[in-house]
């Protein structure tokens, strides 16, 4: 079932320097009062392959970002039975352990709750205009995503 | 016409700058431009065939009509998330 | 992937009269220093139907319950790369929006946060000995589970 | 043997107890208590064939032979999440 309204379904999205709160992101989507909720984090990995992470930092066409990401809620929205949506990113440094980003869907049952977190990371990783710099405990720093085009 | 060019993370930091304008002729589209861009960055150039455009704030994935005043983003691969 | 070796997955499960914290299970889950990390909050959903509940209550065959959350987050840590698990589950009073259960799963990689997190909430739906008690707006109330028993 | 019977939920409110002990003759497996209990509560008889047992925490799908001490939990259909 899809709303036929996506108005119906409030959304939440920003690009941010300040740290993700998951306990602020579970209230907004809490209070739609549905059955069921969904939150995916993206946190900053300690251990790549071989290689010792010390940071993340993270850098966002900021005004695009944010349309994007509203782009995508809104697909969402009419694709599943939502009640809420919300995304945020993180910009400049994100430590080991903290996240870079939070997805999270409200919604009456569990099952389109995790089927839309999914969809929404997995196309925030495709098209929301974000880059990650990975600094490395050897000193070492590099964009990612760049390492196919050189 | 006059249009603003931004650059974001590695190309930004390869060319030293995150935004500059430039004076097209009427008619200038996106292709054009990037290619016009390649010319006269080597940076650019060899990023030319993965870079994407954003013309106001919104992909565009086929070559679009420039005017007076658009926000132009020349976009490497994302790695967001 | 999976891993080899379970105990490599700390696993926190609980039975709890108190509220649960979404905010104590991301720091239980972010600890493991991974990239990904998944939770499913089941909440108290307002509206059913055509009924409107005012508060939902649980009961639990609390030993058995503990044992068999940990089965399934032992299972789940055995066909997933999982790095951290977690599964609570309330008892007693939960009013509307406020959160029943709270399943959580911290991986390297995404996917398999949300498959584990899904399995867990499918499995416990099953095979954890919980029961609902739904009390609705006009005074009634009716255990969940019993109706095609009866 | 004595062995001791948890029941919860809505048989629980309906039988007007959480547990209760009850003295078998050895050797008696966990269907025979079914059946024995059954004709002894018209409220566990009528939920006799959706009743599934838990000895000692552990779900038991098949008759399983009772021990002295052994904890019996009656169990409903469960409705937790």
């Amino acid at each position: 079932m899809s709303n036929a309204d996506t108005f119906l379904t409030p959304i939440h999205v920003a690009i941010q320097e300040e740290p993700l709160s998951v306990d602020a992101i579970w209230h907004f989507l809490a209070a739609a009062e549905g059955g069921g909720i969904a939150i995916f984090g993206g946190t900053t990995r300690r251990v790549t392959g071989q290689r010792r992470t010390a940071q993340l930092s993270y850098e966002a066409h900021e005004s695009m970002a944010v349309l994007e990401m509203r782009r995508l809620a809104e697909e969402a929205a009419k694709r599943w039975d939502t009640l809420r949506i919300v995304m945020v990113h993180r910009t400049g440094i994100v430590p080991v352990s903290e996240a870079s980003v939070l997805i999270g869907v409200a919604t009456r049952h569990r099952g389109p709750a995790f089927e839309a977190a999914r969809f929404l990371i997995d196309e925030l990783k495709v098209s929301v205009p974000v880059w990650k710099k990975e600094h490395f405990e050897d000193g070492s720093a590099e964009w990612q995503g760049d390492a196919w085009i050189r | 016409m006059t249009v603003t060019i931004h650059v974001f993370a590695s190309l930004r930091e390869q060319l030293g700058r995150s935004s500059w304008t430039e004076t097209l002729p009427d008619g200038t589209d996106t292709e054009a431009l990037l290619r016009h861009l390649a010319l006269q960055s080597p940076e650019i150039a060899i990023l030319q065939d993965v870079i994407r455009i954003a013309l106001n704030d919104r992909w565009v994935s086929t070559a679009t009509s420039l005017s007076q005043g658009d926000e132009v983003a020349l976009l490497t691969p994302v790695s967001g998330g």
